[in-house]
C-alpha cells in the first residue's frame, strides 16, 4: 500500500491535536483488543475515520444552510430565521424534517435510475474529496499520495452528476441548465488545476499533507510561508479562488441553476429528499473546494502568526475555512450573474493564459530559491506577473473608456 | 400643444384629394375634434400624417362599440354628414396621434367599419405603426374588429379557444354567481338562479 | 402515540421535553415553509415587501422562495387568478409535492374581490385547488401575511396525520392532483370543481337589494 | 467591443470591490445602526401604524350596540360601494313602515377592496374604516362574512382608532345635536307659546263669551 | 424618416421545417421567476441563441374597461390603483386628468401640488423597486432590492399617513384630492426627499460601477430611436435612446411648467442607458420634490365645486394622459352623459412599450431576454389590464 503515505507518528490520546481522531483510535484499539485481524482493523479504521469527516461536514453543511441565510439576511439589513430554537439554530433540523418527509416526485418523462442516480452521485464525489484533505496536523482521514490528483479526479464527477440530473428530468430547463453545466466545467476545470500545478512544482509532491507541511514557517518572522505569500502563488490563489467559485456553481458562477431565467436548471424537476441532497452536495462541494484551496495556499492547518501553535491545528483549518466560506457568501450577496458566453470568454482568454504564466513563474521561483538567489527570484517573477496584469489593466480601460457614458440634459 | 385640426384636414385634402375625410366636432370641454377617416383611405392618410405632418407617434387605438346608431346619434361622435343615417350599428377605432418633434396632439381620427357582424372590417395600421400591432390584435380580441392587412391577428387577451367579444356591450357574461353573500342588480338576478328555492 | 398532555407539561417543568413523532414532523413542517415563487398582481407586491427587511419572513424559515414547484411546500396565491390562468394555476398545484398548503392572500384570490364581475376572473381560486388560509384585504398589509402564516403554522401543528381524521396529504385516498379545468368556448370547462367546491346557500331574510 | 482613450485609470475590478463594500458596510452597520436594521419582529413588536391607515369599514354606535347605530340603512354606501360588497336590508316595523335602521348589514371582506369610498360618501357618520388587519382564517365562508355583530364598534372605539377624525365628527354630531336640541326647544317653546297664546285666546274668549253672557 | 422596407413586421423567423428538431421551443411563464408576474413569451432557442419570441398576454387580463363602464366615474378611481400597482397614485393622476378634461374642472392650486408631490414620490418608489428587480433578473440574490424595498417602506408610510392606503392609495378626486396634507405631512416629505441623496449615492456605487452589470448590459437591447418611436415607446425607454419627448415637458400637464429640472437623455438606448436614465430622473424628481414642498401654498384641496355622488360630465369625449413613471400613461374617456362612462379605455405603457420586445431580443441569449424584459420595467396589471 504504498499509495498512502506514512507520516503518522504514534498518538497521545490526551492532546486536542488528536480529539478529531479519537473515535478511530478508540474502534483501533478496541478492535485490537479484542485481536481482530489487522486488515479489519485498518479498515473499520478508515471507516470511522470517514464517518467522522461525514459526520463533520454534515453538520457543517447544516450550519452553514444556517449561516448563509443569516449572512445573506444582515446583508440586506434583515434579522434572518430565528424562530425555530434559540436563534433559529433549529432551522437546518426543521428543514431537514420537512425534507425527509415531502413527496419525491419523479416525472414521466425521467429516466428512472439516472434520475435517482445523481443526487446520489453528486454528494458521494464530495465526500471523497473531504476524504483525502488534512484538516490537522495529525488528522488527514484518508492520506494519500496523490491526493491531489484524486480530488481532481473525484471533483470533476460533480459536474457529471449535474449533466445527468438535466438529462435526466426530461425537461426543457433542467437540460439547458446540463448543457450550462458541462460548458462551465469544460472552462473552468482547467484554469483551477493550471493554478494548483504551481504548487505541485514548488512542492514537488502531490500528497496533501506534505504541501501544507511545506507552507509551514515565517518568513520574516512573521509573515507566514503560505504559498499564497508568493508572487506566483498570490495569482495562482486568485485565480484559483474565482475558478473554485465556477466549480462550486456559486454567485456570480451560478449559471447551471440560474433562477431567473432557467427556473432551477437541473434541479427543477426534483422534490423532496433527492433535491435537499443535491442542496447537500453542493454545500459538501464548496467545502471541498475551499478545503483544497486552503491547503493549496493558505498553509492548511498553519497558524497564521507565530506563537500560536498551542491551539490544535485543526481550529485553524476550520478558522480559514470558515473566513473562505464567508467570502463565498459576501460575494452571493452582492453580485449579479453574468452571462454564458461572457463566463466562456472569460475563462479562456483570462484565466487560462493567466494560470499559464503563473507555472512559468513558480519554476523560476523554485529554482532560483533552491540556489539562495530569493532576491532575484523577487525581481524577476514579480515582473513577470505583473506584465499581464498591466495588459489586462490597460484593455480594460480602454474598454471601459468606450463602456463610459456621458448623458445629455434638455432643459 | 393642441393641434390645429383644421390645417391637417387642409393637409390631407390638398395631398389626398380622393381621401374621404370629414371632420367631427366635439360637444365636450375637452376641445379634442377628430376627423373621420374612410376605410379606403385609412392608411394612405396615416402615412400622410407620419412623413409630411411629423405626427410621429401613434400614441394610443382605442375600440368603441355603437350598437345601437341613435345612441352614437346621441353621444354626437356622429356630426353632422353623410354617416347620420346609419340604420344598424358599427364598430369604431379610434387613434390618437401626436408628434413628438413638434410636440402637438393629439391628432383624433376615427374608422368605422361597416356593421357589427362579418363586415366589421377596418384596414390595419401596422405597416405604418408599429405600435398599433398589439392595440389591434386587442381591439380584435376584444370587440371583434377585424384588422384586414394585420400580419398577426389573433386572440391576445382572451385564450384561442374562446369565441366572444366580450367588450360589446352585449356580451353576456357566463354566468357563475354561486356564492354571493351581497348580490346587487344583475349579480342578484344571476346569484337567485342558483338557488331557485330561495326565488 | 399520543402523549398525555399533563405529562408532557410536567415534564417540560422539569427540563425533560417531550414531543410525539407527529408534533415533531408536525413542527418541522411548519417551521420550513418554503414559498413558491409565484406572483399574480398587486398582492404579491405586499408579499415582496413581506420577505423585505423591514417584515422579514425568514425569521419563520419561510423566505426561500424556490422557483420550482416541486421544491415548494406552500402555494401563496397572490393575485387574481384569471380564467386564462387558472389552469396553469392548478398544474402548478398538482406540481407541487405533498405536502402543501395554499394561502389565498387577498380578496381576488379568496372570490375574485373587486374584478369579480369581469368575464375573464375566476371567483376564487378554492374552485379548483383547496385553500387552506385566506387573508382578506385589497391588498393585506405584510403584517397580514405574517399573520395568515401564523394561522397555517398553527393549523399545520395540529393537523394529524394518522388515524380517521387525517388530513389529506396524509391520506392515502386523498386526492394529490386536481382536475386542470380547459379553456372552453365561453368559459372554463368545468367551471368549478364540484368535488372541493361547496358553497352554503345563502339564505335571506326580506331578499330585497 | 470597440475600445476608446481612457481619460482615468482604474484597476480592473474597482467596481466590484465597490459593491463589496456596500454589502459589507451594510451587514456590519446591521449590528448596531437602527436604520439599516430595519426588521420589526412583527408578532411581539408592531410598526406604528398611521391612524389614517384604512383596511375593512365598521359601523359606529353610540352606548347602546342596536339601539345607538348611527346607520340609517339609506343604502347610499351599497349604491356607491364600488366592488358591490355591503348588502342592507332595511328594518320594517309590522305595518311596513321604515325603522331608518338595518335589519341587516352584511360586509363581504373577501370582496372589499378597501377604498373608503362608503366612509365618504355616509351623510351620517356611520361607516368608517377600520384599522384592523389580523384577519386571517381557514373559514372562507363564514370567517369573512360580517354581520351587523361583528361590524357595530363603539364611538369610543372609533375616538381610540382615529382620534382626530372621531372627534371632529364627534363635536359636528355634538353641535348638530345641540341645534337639533335647541330647534326642538325652540320649536317646544313656540308650541308652548302658542299655546299659552291659544289658552290665552281661549280664556280672552271665554272671558269675552262670559262677558258676552253676562 | 421611416420608410416601410426599413421596418419588417415580423422578424425573421426560422423557416418552417427548417432543421426544427435543432430548435427547442420553451415556454418562459407565465409562472417564471423572472418575468414580473404572470407574462410568457414563447421563446425559440438555437443553443441558447433566440431566433424568435412571442409574447402571450392575458393572463392578468382583468377587465378593468368592462368594469369601469359598468360603474360610475368615481368608482374607477380605487380600479387605477390596480392597473400599475407599483405606483397608483400616478395612475389616480391620470384619471382624475382625463375625466377633468371631459368635463371641464378646474383643480384648485393645493391641489396640484399635492399631485405633483405625490407622482414624483411615485416615480421614486418605482424607478427605485426597478433598480432592484432588474438586479434580481441578473441575478443578484436580492440585496438590491431590499435596500430599494428598505426605502420604499419610508415613502410607502408616508402614502399611509396621507391615503390611508400603503399601495392602493385612491387619494385623487376630480378637482383635487381626497383630503389635506396632515399636519406635519410635508415636514417629513422634506426629511425624506434630503435623505434620499444619500441613499441613490450608495444604490450608485452599488450598481454603476460593477463590471458585471457593465457587462450584462451594454450593448444589449437597443434599437434605431425611429424604430422606438415608430413601435409607441415612451417614457424612459424612449429617453434612453436619445429622444427628447417627456410630457411633462412637452405638453405641460398640472403645474410642471413652474418647476425647473431636466430631462436625461442617453445615446444608445442600451439596457444600460435605461438604468443610468431612471438613476438621473430620479435625482431630477429629488429636485422637483424640494421645490415643490418649498412652494406648496395653502388653499383648498378639492375643487369645492366638484360633487362625489351623482357625478355626471358632458357629453363628449377626452384623451389626456401623463407621463407615468414607465412611460405615456393615457385613458380615453367617452361620455353620454350618464353616471356611467360610455368607453373608457386605459392607454397603458408597459403594455405598447412591449411592441418590440422580440425586434430587441433576436440574436441574443435567453439571458439577455430577462434582462431586456426588465429593462422595459413592465407591470402585468397594466400590461393585460
Amino acid at each position: 500500500m504504498n499509495l498512502f503515505a506514512a507520516i503518522s507518528t504514534e498518538p497521545a490520546l490526551w492532546s486536542p491535536e488528536w480529539l478529531p481522531r479519537l473515535p478511530q483510535r478508540l474502534v483501533e484499539m478496541l478492535l485490537g483488543f479484542l485481536g481482530a485481524p489487522e486488515w479489519l482493523v485498518s479498515i473499520a479504521g478508515f471507516l470511522v475515520a470517514a464517518g467522522t469527516v461525514v459526520g463533520v461536514f454534515l453538520g457543517g453543511f447544516a450550519l452553514l444552510s444556517l449561516i448563509e441565510r443569516k449572512t445573506l439576511a444582515r446583508i440586506q439589513n434583515r434579522i434572518g430565521p430565528n424562530r425555530a430554537g434559540w436563534f433559529g439554530i433549529l432551522q437546518p433540523v426543521a428543514d431537514g424534517i420537512k425534507m425527509l418527509t415531502k413527496e419525491d416526485i419523479v416525472p414521466a418523462k425521467a429516466e428512472k435510475f439516472l434520475h435517482l442516480l445523481a443526487p446520489i452521485l453528486i454528494v458521494v464525489p464530495a465526500i471523497l474529496a473531504l476524504g483525502v484533505i488534512p484538516y490537522g496536523r495529525e488528522w488527514t482521514p484518508v492520506s494519500l499520495e496523490l491526493g491531489l490528483l484524486f480530488f481532481f479526479a473525484v471533483g470533476s464527477l460533480t459536474e457529471l452528476s449535474v449533466f445527468i440530473a438535466g438529462w435526466a428530468s426530461g425537461s426543457k430547463f433542467p437540460m439547458l441548465g446540463a448543457m450550462r453545466a458541462i460548458s462551465q466545467m469544460v472552462s473552468y476545470e482547467l484554469p483551477l488545476i493550471i493554478s494548483a500545478l504551481g504548487v505541485v512544482m514548488v512542492s514537488g509532491t502531490l500528497s496533501l499533507p506534505l504541501i501544507v507541511e511545506q507552507q509551514g514557517g515565517f518568513h520574516l518572522g512573521f509573515i507566514p510561508a503560505w504559498n499564497l505569500f508568493t508572487p506566483w502563488g498570490f495569482f495562482a490563489g486568485i485565480l484559483f479562488f474565482i475558478c473554485s467559485i465556477a466549480e462550486a456553481n456559486r454567485c456570480p458562477f451560478d449559471l447551471p441553476e440560474g433562477e431567473s431565467e432557467i427556473v432551477a436548471g437541473h434541479m427543477t424537476e426534483y422534490s423532496g429528499f433527492k433535491y435537499a441532497l443535491f442542496f447537500m452536495g453542493e454545500y459538501l462541494g464548496l467545502f471541498a473546494i475551499s478545503a483544497l484551496g486552503i491547503t493549496l495556499f493558505l498553509g492548511g492547518w498553519q497558524a497564521p502568526l507565530p506563537g500560536l501553535g498551542f491551539l490544535p491545528s485543526w481550529i485553524w483549518f476550520f478558522g480559514k475555512l470558515a473566513i473562505v466560506i464567508f467570502m463565498f457568501l459576501w460575494i452571493r450577496g452582492t453580485y449579479p450573474r453574468v452571462r454564458i458566453d461572457q463566463l466562456m470568454r472569460f475563462a479562456w482568454l483570462c484565466m487560462i493564459p493567466m494560470a499559464l504564466l503563473t507555472l512559468p513563474a513558480a519554476g523560476i521561483w523554485t529554482i532560483l530559491n533552491r540556489d539562495g538567489h530569493g532576491f532575484l527570484a523577487w525581481a524577476i517573477t514579480v515582473p513577470l506577473l505583473l506584465i499581464p496584469c498591466v495588459i489586462v489593466t490597460v484593455i480594460f480601460n480602454r474598454r471601459l473608456a468606450s463602456a463610459n457614458r456621458t448623458y445629455r440634459f434638455a432643459e | 400643444m393642441s393641434v390645429d385640426i383644421g390645417a391637417a384636414l387642409q393637409g390631407i385634402h390638398a395631398a389626398l384629394p380622393a381621401a374621404k375625410v370629414a371632420m367631427r366636432t366635439n360637444p365636450g370641454p375637452s376641445n379634442q375634434h377628430s376627423l373621420l377617416v374612410g376605410n379606403e383611405s385609412l392608411v394612405d392618410v396615416l402615412r400622410f400624417l407620419r412623413d409630411h405632418l411629423d405626427f410621429d407617434l401613434l400614441s394610443n387605438v382605442s375600440g368603441v362599440d355603437w350598437p345601437d346608431p341613435a345612441k352614437a346619434d346621441a353621444v354626437a361622435v356622429f356630426g353632422e354628414g353623410e354617416e347620420t343615417a346609419r340604420e344598424h350599428g358599427f364598430l369604431e377605432v379610434v387613434y390618437h396621434l401626436y408628434s413628438t418633434s413638434r410636440r402637438v396632439g393629439p391628432l383624433v381620427l376615427r374608422a368605422r367599419s361597416a356593421d357589427r357582424g362579418e363586415n366589421a372590417c377596418v384596414p390595419s395600421v401596422v405597416s405604418v405603426f408599429r405600435s398599433a400591432e398589439f392595440q389591434e390584435r386587442e381591439i380584435f380580441d376584444l370587440y371583434g374588429v377585424i384588422f384586414t392587412g394585420h400580419p398577426d391577428l389573433r386572440r391576445i387577451l382572451m385564450w384561442d379557444e374562446f369565441v366572444d367579444h366580450p367588450m360589446r356591450k352585449d356580451y353576456v357574461a357566463p354566468d357563475d354567481y354561486e356564492y354571493e353573500p351581497t348580490p346587487h342588480d344583475d349579480v342578484l338576478v344571476k346569484a337567485k338562479r342558483h338557488y331557485p328555492a330561495e326565488s | 402515540m399520543a402523549i398525555d398532555p399533563q405529562l408532557a407539561a410536567d415534564l417540560k417543568s422539569q427540563g425533560v421535553h417531550v414531543t410525539s413523532f407527529e408534533q415533531l414532523i408536525n413542527w418541522g413542517r411548519s417551521s420550513s415553509l418554503w414559498p413558491l415563487q409565484f406572483g399574480l398582481a398587486c398582492c404579491a407586491i405586499e408579499m415582496i415587501a413581506a420577505t423585505m427587511a423591514k417584515y422579514d419572513m425568514a425569521r419563520f424559515g419561510a423566505e426561500v422562495f424556490r422557483p420550482s414547484p416541486r421544491q415548494a411546500d406552500l402555494m401563496i396565491v397572490a393575485g387574481t387568478v384569471t380564467k386564462k390562468m387558472a389552469p396553469q394555476v392548478v398544474r402548478l398545484y398538482n406540481q407541487m409535492a405533498e405536502p402543501k398548503y395554499v394561502i389565498a392572500m387577498g380578496a381576488c384570490a379568496i372570490s375574485g374581490g373587486p374584478f369579480k364581475d369581469g368575464y375573464n376572473v375566476l371567483k376564487g381560486i378554492d374552485r379548483f385547488i383547496p385553500v387552506d388560509v385566506v387573508i382578506p384585504g385589497c391588498p393585506p398589509r405584510p403584517e397580514a401575511l405574517l399573520e395568515g402564516l401564523m394561522t397555517l403554522r398553527d393549523k399545520i401543528a395540529k393537523e394529524k396525520l394518522m388515524g380517521k381524521h387525517r388530513v389529506r396529504h396524509a391520506d392515502p385516498n386523498g386526492a394529490a392532483s386536481f382536475p386542470v379545468p380547459e379553456y372552453g368556448a365561453h368559459d372554463l370547462e368545468p367551471a368549478v370543481n364540484r368535488d372541493i367546491w361547496n358553497p352554503p346557500a345563502i339564505t335571506r331574510e326580506g331578499g330585497e337589494a | 467591443m470597440k475600445t476608446g482613450k481612457p481619460t482615468r485609470w482604474v484597476l480592473p475590478g474597482l467596481g466590484l470591490f465597490q459593491g463589496l463594500a456596500v454589502t459589507g458596510k451594510n451587514m456590519v452597520q446591521s449590528f448596531y445602526k437602527k436604520e439599516r436594521m430595519t426588521t420589526v419582529q412583527y408578532p411581539e413588536e408592531r410598526a406604528p401604524i398611521s391612524p389614517n391607515f384604512r383596511n375593512f369599514p365598521f359601523l359606529v354606535y353610540d352606548k347602546d350596540p342596536k339601539a345607538g347605530l348611527r346607520c340609517t340603512a339609506c343604502s347610499i354606501c351599497e349604491k356607491e360601494c364600488p366592488p358591490q360588497c355591503i348588502y342592507i336590508v332595511l328594518d320594517r316595523d309590522e305595518n311596513g313602515k321604515s325603522l331608518k335602521r338595518p335589519k341587516v348589514f352584511d360586509i363581504d371582506l373577501s370582496v372589499c377592496m378597501n377604498c373608503g369610498i362608503c366612509s365618504e360618501v355616509c351623510p351620517f357618520d356611520s361607516i368608517y374604516m377600520d384599522g384592523e388587519y389580523e384577519l386571517s382564517t381557514d373559514d372562507r365562508f363564514g370567517g369573512l362574512l360580517f354581520g351587523l355583530d361583528r361590524l357595530s364598534k363603539s364611538a369610543e372605539y372609533h375616538m381610540k382608532l382615529r382620534p382626530e377624525q372621531a372627534s371632529e365628527v364627534m363635536a359636528r354630531r355634538k353641535a348638530d345635536e345641540e341645534k337639533k336640541a335647541a330647534a326642538a326647544a325652540a320649536k317646544l317653546a313656540k308650541a308652548k307659546a302658542d299655546a299659552e297664546a291659544k289658552k290665552a285666546e281661549a280664556e280672552a274668549k271665554a272671558a269675552e263669551g262670559k262677558g258676552e253672557d253676562a | 424618416m421611416i420608410s416601410d422596407s426599413s421596418m419588417p413586421y415580423s422578424a425573421p423567423t426560422l423557416a418552417p421545417g427548417a432543421d426544427d428538431d435543432q430548435l427547442l421551443h420553451v415556454s418562459l411563464g407565465p409562472q417564471h421567476p423572472s418575468t414580473h408576474g404572470v407574462f410568457r413569451m414563447n421563446v425559440v432557442l438555437d443553443g441558447e441563441t433566440v431566433v424568435s419570441l412571442k409574447p402571450v398576454f392575458g393572463y392578468l387580463h382583468r377587465n378593468h374597461e368592462k368594469i369601469a363602464e359598468g360603474v360610475t366615474y368615481l368608482s374607477s378611481m380605487p380600479y387605477t390603483d390596480r392597473l400599475d400597482y407599483i405606483c397608483p397614485l400616478s395612475n389616480n393622476w391620470a384619471y382624475a386628468h382625463a375625466v377633468e378634461k371631459l368635463a371641464g374642472i378646474e383643480v384648485p392650486e393645493r391641489a396640484e401640488y399635492m399631485r405633483v408631490i405625490l407622482a414624483e414620490l411615485t416615480r421614486l418608489i418605482n424607478h427605485t423597486a426597478f433598480m432592484g428587480f432588474i438586479l434580481g433578473d441578473m441575478g443578484a440574490w436580492g440585496s438590491a432590492l431590499m435596500y430599494a424595498f428598505r426605502e420604499r417602506e419610508l415613502i410607502l408610510d408616508l402614502f399611509e399617513d396621507l391615503t390611508g392606503a400603503r399601495m392602493m392609495a385612491n387619494f385623487m378626486r376630480f378637482g383635487g384630492c381626497r383630503n389635506d396634507l396632515p399636519a406635519g405631512w410635508a415636514e417629513k416629505c422634506s426629511v425624506l426627499v434630503d435623505d434620499y441623496g444619500p441613499f441613490l449615492d450608495e444604490m450608485e456605487k452599488f450598481l454603476v460601477g460593477n463590471e458585471i452589470l457593465l457587462a450584462r448590459c451594454q450593448d444589449v437591447g437597443q434599437l434605431p430611436k425611429e424604430t422606438l418611436i415608430n413601435g409607441g415607446i415612451t417614457g424612459p425607454m424612449l429617453r434612453a435612446a436619445g429622444v427628447n419627448y417627456d410630457i411633462r415637458k412637452a405638453e405641460p400637464y398640472g403645474i410642471y411648467e413652474r418647476f425647473s429640472f431636466r430631462i436625461p437623455l442617453g445615446d444608445k438606448g442600451d439596457c444600460y442607458d435605461r438604468i443610468m436614465i431612471r438613476f438621473l430622473e430620479m435625482r431630477e424628481s429629488l429636485k422637483i420634490l424640494r421645490q415643490a414642498l418649498d412652494q406648496l401654498p395653502e388653499g383648498e384641496y378639492v375643487n369645492p365645486k366638484a360633487k362625489i355622488r351623482g357625478f355626471k360630465p358632458p357629453v363628449g369625449e377626452a384623451y389626456a394622459r401623463i407621463e407615468g413613471p414607465k412611460g405615456e400613461l393615457g385613458f380615453h374617456l367617452i361620455s353620454d352623459g350618464t353616471v356611467n362612462p360610455y368607453r373608457y379605455r386605459v392607454r397603458p405603457p408597459s403594455f405598447i412599450n412591449l411592441t418590440l420586445l422580440e425586434d430587441m431580443c433576436l440574436g441574443l441569449d435567453l439571458a439577455d431576454v430577462v434582462i431586456i424584459l426588465g429593462s422595459i420595467d413592465i407591470v402585468l396589471g397594466e400590461v393585460d389590464r
